[in-house]
């Protein structure tokens, strides 16, 4: 056990930082540091040129296999990417749900046409996809999915009508992908679809959700007899289920590493502030900005944990589990902190009508954090049954 | 010792209740935050003419109703549950500053005119390094003619439509108040942006500000602001408190509504335990606020000391700004995905929860308060 | 609304403190201060004739109706006794039970003959009274008691047979008061009886709970075929539920603020050793320090609002509710906080093998308050429940 | 980069866990922690001649094994899971003093001693003001025959027990390590009574205690002692970490077996989410112990600086501390009214959580220093 990087290591890190340095520029400067969680709707336009750039530099999909056109990384190499990706400024990736999602979800449970048709697009950066999983009546309980997936013969097409919610990049995405009910009759998590299906049909339609930040991240997606072809369904109607699970197991990745370094770069900037107006001499305050420090470091080294976990038997240990609630709770924290080390300055705005600043962003998008891709409810739930063993409740009517 | 509301106060509950359902639901609040001024002209309007609250705490010599501060506490609590935009908080402190000052005709037809329903607002902060007297950032220098004021106050609620303003300002001996109105030459006012919409703030710039010597209403006023201070302090809980209660009260009814797992998400015991603890803290600071509110009364009738009312403050201010900020950082926790939609109030209250919270003092600011009072000195 | 007491209010809290003051001498100048929680097991014999001097004075019951001894005191009188009794150190009543739990019961729900019987013990002090609910398998599920209730017609008697737990004072008191189950058919709240106990007889057995503190506060009470009269059941077999809810009720009442004035002397302790040691100037302390003192003026303003309330409309209202996890919650807080304003003496004791300094009991004895009189998990539900009118857990089983 | 055992690491912490089963039971330890000494002799002589645990750190040429500090942490996360009561840490931050001053024929035979099962103890606060260099009771004063000690020592943990001491003293320049054996004339080191019995500590005393020349071991002690402590808060979070991990493991066992309501108690969501909560500070102070073990074994080996280490300890022991009181605390609520019961262990393990959380600087004067090492100066 030690925490030293090898020399073939460091290289693989100045490389990566070489070309990131000669690349970040020009039409992407601008975009240095923009489009992470809570600033998504800037740059688009700028960032989806990025997606190409970087696909070129053979900077895209780095874990992916040699066959598919990744670079067969190891862990400690994904990790070294994304920690110097963060460190550079790299803007917040659009193409993240292909590459970290998408694809490890074909490479694992597509068949060789699927992957042939998807995963190139994935790999240079052409093809945007976003996810269809939440629905209005079906938020932390994926299995209550009410979106109805129909095969027509005559057209051997699927046609998927329904509502799913929360898609983040929806507007901007070329595909989602979506679970839908193949067959009525079945309740629960049993008798679902797991859908390839193309944004740009007239059955799809996207409506922006404004949130208390008056911005909008996230989106409505209405499907009204949207078709997809009959080879469009990863396994077997029926298998939605079980895709659907391995792919939350790859939300936990190495990316986070790359999250945590965004993270330093917000705590940095709340230090500098406490050091410039004061604050820094605050008893309270520097309990708190060291309480940060520290969760930011026990988070990194719960990730390497993990990585190294999965390096080792190729399951996600313990650790895994309590990523989300930990780094949802502690960036909630964060937010709270950047206002009251602001002090009294922290209501005022940029602008009007209601252009906020980046740590009040912050502040309010990190509500939002401990609520989407499961609540901390659902995530204490889940480590209590998976990690500690406990029981599930009873289901059963409330009284 | 009877700590229930009287049938009076019984009553003006049930009728700012009343007025506040009518006024200012969640469409007439976020028309409001939105405006030019920040507030609805014809709400203030009938506010005082039909409520009068704006005249509550003020003698009745002056038009007043000269009631006390827990009848001024229980109309900002119903004014708080709905987010309402208004100036009365403003009026009601400069209330409380004209009335600690020795009597003059000036303070006297000032206080007429808060009843005429002016607003006049109390402009004593730049909040650096604090929100108190060491805040005070406008100088006043005396002349031949009498006084002149330079520099600047922040954050005075709806400040830019102020008619009048208290000026706390820096003499060679003390603090002074001076008042100058909003069309005097070398007074400007003007709204700032703020993160919360619903408590309008304005930043109050003086540039060489005659003052007349009739106009100077105390030149001793450093201990008179911090005992108005205090009370503003709790006058602001009162908003606070109706403002968790009501984020307590959205919260339980949405999780009620929402079906998830088969069942009503209020039944799941870490939704119901989160509102438990909601409601803990809600009904505390409640409490607390109307020991304050008594305490507040005795001040005013000089039976109590300034002690007693900061001490008062500062505990209601803390419990008050900590049990806001809770219950509508949870509320937006139990609404789930719509609780951070622009759409749904929650994150108004909890916008409001964070302002009121850090405004006038953060909550350990005011527990640094307290453990002074009971760790310093002899006491 | 206003927080003073009126002359003749003023008068009476004289008169309390000057009986106190002449009465707390001689004999029981030692028990000053004693017998508190987590200090029970202390001056056991002195407490019990100080019960007969308090009643001698007219000092015990003093809400009862005069018609049984009591002084019909208004609620501001019993807040005002409770208060004087706590500043001049009156020690734990060992007859709390009898006079706040059995006799406003027998007031409420009993027989002329039971109040006959019973209620004058209690008022001289004569008679000690210990509570027998929770049992081994039914810790905080009162409706799963399993101690039985068998009539035997030739005798006319009750036969009890069971085991109740965390029964405190048992090895001292002349009666207990137990739910049983009359009916075996019946599950859960229905067909229980509510019985008045003789404890002095062969067919009960008390064995003491050694705690974490190494002293033993609590008791495991066992009935082995013990014997009641058919006289001294409460209301009708069946109806003990409603007799023990009705008594649940008495436990929030003015002996709050007694419990408060005990608190206020533990936290001015707290304080006059931050003073001397000078943890009074370390930041944290100062703003844990202020927390406890608002939080225990809180629990004062939430008791007065209760009480206030009860005169009002004779029914608690929400306040009562938030009360035990409001206390315990604190209370376990200050605990802590007396260890960290001890510092690193917190760890020695004042002498072998165990004996604990106060405020070492304080800090270990407090963990119980979460726990016993339903853990503060059952107190949210309660608040959520009946406060908030949200709905119980579906019941079920497990998976 | 690896933050994974080796091979030779999991069958280290595999052969920690079995041994401590097998000598440290509940009844083990409950029949040491009442004893005289405070640990069994027995089980002490196996470790040091079975395992041989006391040599970890220790350099091949005194007979040590001269493994690394991970592996140090490894037996001790094992002994801590189990309320081992036991000299070791004594003997371990002993070694580390040892490997810190100049190379000397006096401290290369102590290092052997300690390999042999001798119990030295590093002596060297009276923890008033705080742990450090502040709190050196004892001073040193030179003269013609050698060192004079006289002072106080307290909180040695198994001092008692000590065969030798490491004595950090106050001499006209600064801090000195000295050596004194416990039956040497003017040395009295008596075990005092712990609220936590486990983990037996004494208290030592000098009067005019000579010490010849060459058992001063450094007159420059002072930057070293530092370094040693934050060494030992390292040592110490590993016996929390195994402390807390212990204290889930307790509660969760027992949750599953308690029925109420008809359905196991571990059902219930408000149990659910307080294991989980309790799971994820555990789990998380581990991870921090395990990166400081790695930055411990680099300041061991030189890569790595003192202001490292410090900021490793200081986030280590704040994280752990807070880890093992918050799930011992949660644990003996989550047993309900038999985890205040003297029976059940996890009592024992809320003892231990709190000696050890207080012991050489509680978090919030661990989360101060990792603020100063932010918040001060030019770093």
């Amino acid at each position: 056990m030690h925490l030293r990087f090898t020399a073939a290591d460091e290289e693989f890190r100045a490389q990566v930082a070489d070309w990131l340095s000669e690349n970040l520029v020009g039409e992407f400067a601008a975009v240095r540091g923009r489009g992470g969680p809570g600033d998504e709707h800037c740059f688009v336009e700028e960032r989806k040129a990025w997606e190409q750039r970087l696909a070129e530099g053979g900077w895209t999909c780095i874990g992916w296999p040699e066959a598919w056109g990744g670079r067969n990384a190891s862990i400690e190499q994904q990790v070294i990417f994304n920690e110097e990706y963060a460190r550079a400024g790299g803007p917040g990736r659009v193409g993240h749900i292909g590459e970290t999602l998408m694809g490890p979800t074909l490479l694992a449970f597509g068949s060789d046409a699927q992957k042939k048709r998807y995963l190139p697009g994935i790999k240079s950066g052409r093809d945007l996809w976003c996810q269809g999983y939440s629905e209005p009546s079906a938020g932390s309980d994926l299995a209550n999915v009410r979106t109805r997936a129909i095969f027509d013969e005559p057209s051997q097409r699927w046609r998927i009508s329904g509502q799913k919610v929360w898609t983040s990049l929806a507007h901007e995405s070329d595909y989602v992908f979506v679970i839908a009910r193949t067959d009525p009759q079945q309740k629960s998590h049993k008798g679902l679809g797991f859908f390839l299906i193309a944004m740009d049909q007239p059955g799809v339609t996207v409506r922006p959700i404004t949130q208390l930040t008056g911005t909008a991240e996230f989106n409505e997606v209405f499907f009204d007899d949207a078709v997809c072809s009959a080879e469009d369904i990863i396994g077997e109607p029926g298998d939605g289920w079980k895709v659907a699970m391995g792919l939350l197991g790859f939300e936990r990745g190495v990316s986070t590493l790359g999250q945590q370094m965004l993270f330093q770069t917000e705590l940095d900037e709340i230090i500098r502030i406490a050091k410039s107006n004061g604050s820094a001499q605050d008893p309270a305050i520097r309990q708190r900005i060291a309480e940060a420090h520290i969760g930011l470091r026990a988070m990194r080294f719960n990730s390497l944990r993990m990585l190294s976990g999965v390096a080792d038997d190729a399951s996600l240990g313990r650790e895994a589990m309590i990523y989300k609630l930990y780094w949802s709770s502690w960036h909630r924290n964060l937010g709270k902190l950047a206002m009251d080390v602001l002090g009294p300055d922290a209501e005022l705005l940029l602008d009007g009508p209601y252009e906020l600043g980046r740590l009040q962003s912050l502040f309010l998008f990190t509500r939002a954090d401990t609520i989407y891709g499961g609540t901390n409810q659902i995530q204490r739930n889940i480590i209590a049954e998976r990690a500690l063993g406990m029981p599930k409740e009873p289901r059963g009517t409330a009284t | 010792m009877d700590f229930r509301f009287t049938d009076e106060q019984r009553m003006l509950a049930d009728t700012a209740s009343a007025f506040m359902q009518e006024v200012a639901d969640s469409s007439a609040t976020r028309q409001a935050m939105i405006s030019d001024a920040g507030y609805c002209a014809e709400s203030w309007q009938r506010l005082c003419e039909q409520m009068y609250w704006q005249g509550i705490l003020v003698p009745e010599a002056c038009g007043g109703l000269d009631l006390g501060f827990v009848e001024q506490i229980i109309v900002l609590e119903a004014m708080g549950e709905r987010l309402h935009c208004s100036p009365l908080f403003s009026s009601v402190i400069a209330t409380l500053a004209l009335r600690s000052v020795p009597e003059s005709a000036i303070a006297f037809s000032l206080l007429e005119r808060i009843c005429a329903g002016d607003i006049v607002s109390l402009a004593h902060t730049e909040a650096r390094p604090d929100w108190g007297s060491e805040g005070v950032g406008v100088t006043a220098s005396i002349g031949e003619s009498g006084w002149t004021l330079d520099g600047c106050a922040r954050f005075i609620p709806f400040g830019h439509s102020a008619n009048t303003f208290l000026i706390v300002a820096r003499h060679a001996e003390g603090l002074g108040l001076f008042v100058a109105d909003n069309n005097q030459p070398g007074v400007h006012c003007q709204r700032v942006q703020t993160m919360d919409q619903t408590r309008a703030m304005a930043d109050l710039t003086l540039t060489n500000v005659s003052v007349a010597r009739e106009y100077c209403l105390s030149t001793d006023f450093e201990g008179t602001l911090d005992a108005v201070l205090d009370a503003a302090r709790i006058l602001l809980a009162a908003d606070q408190v109706g403002g968790a209660r009501k984020s307590l009260e959205l919260s339980v009814d949405y999780v009620q509504e929402r079906v998830q797992f088969g069942r009503s998400i209020a039944s799941f015991q870490a939704i119901k335990h989160k509102a438990a603890d909601m409601m803990v803290k809600a009904e505390s600071a409640r409490s607390l606020l109307y020991a304050a509110g008594c305490i507040a009364d005795e001040w005013l009738s000089g039976y109590s000391d300034e002690r007693a009312l900061c001490e008062a403050a500062a505990m209601t201010s803390a419990a008050a700004g900590e049990a806001y900020f809770f219950t509508a950082g949870s509320g937006i926790q139990l609404h789930g995905g719509v609780g951070i939609t622009e759409e749904y109030d929650i994150q108004l209250y909890f916008k409001r929860a964070r302002s009121t919270e850090a405004y006038l003092g953060n909550p350990t600011a005011q527990r640094e308060v307290v453990a002074r009072l009971l760790l310093d000195g002899d006491s």
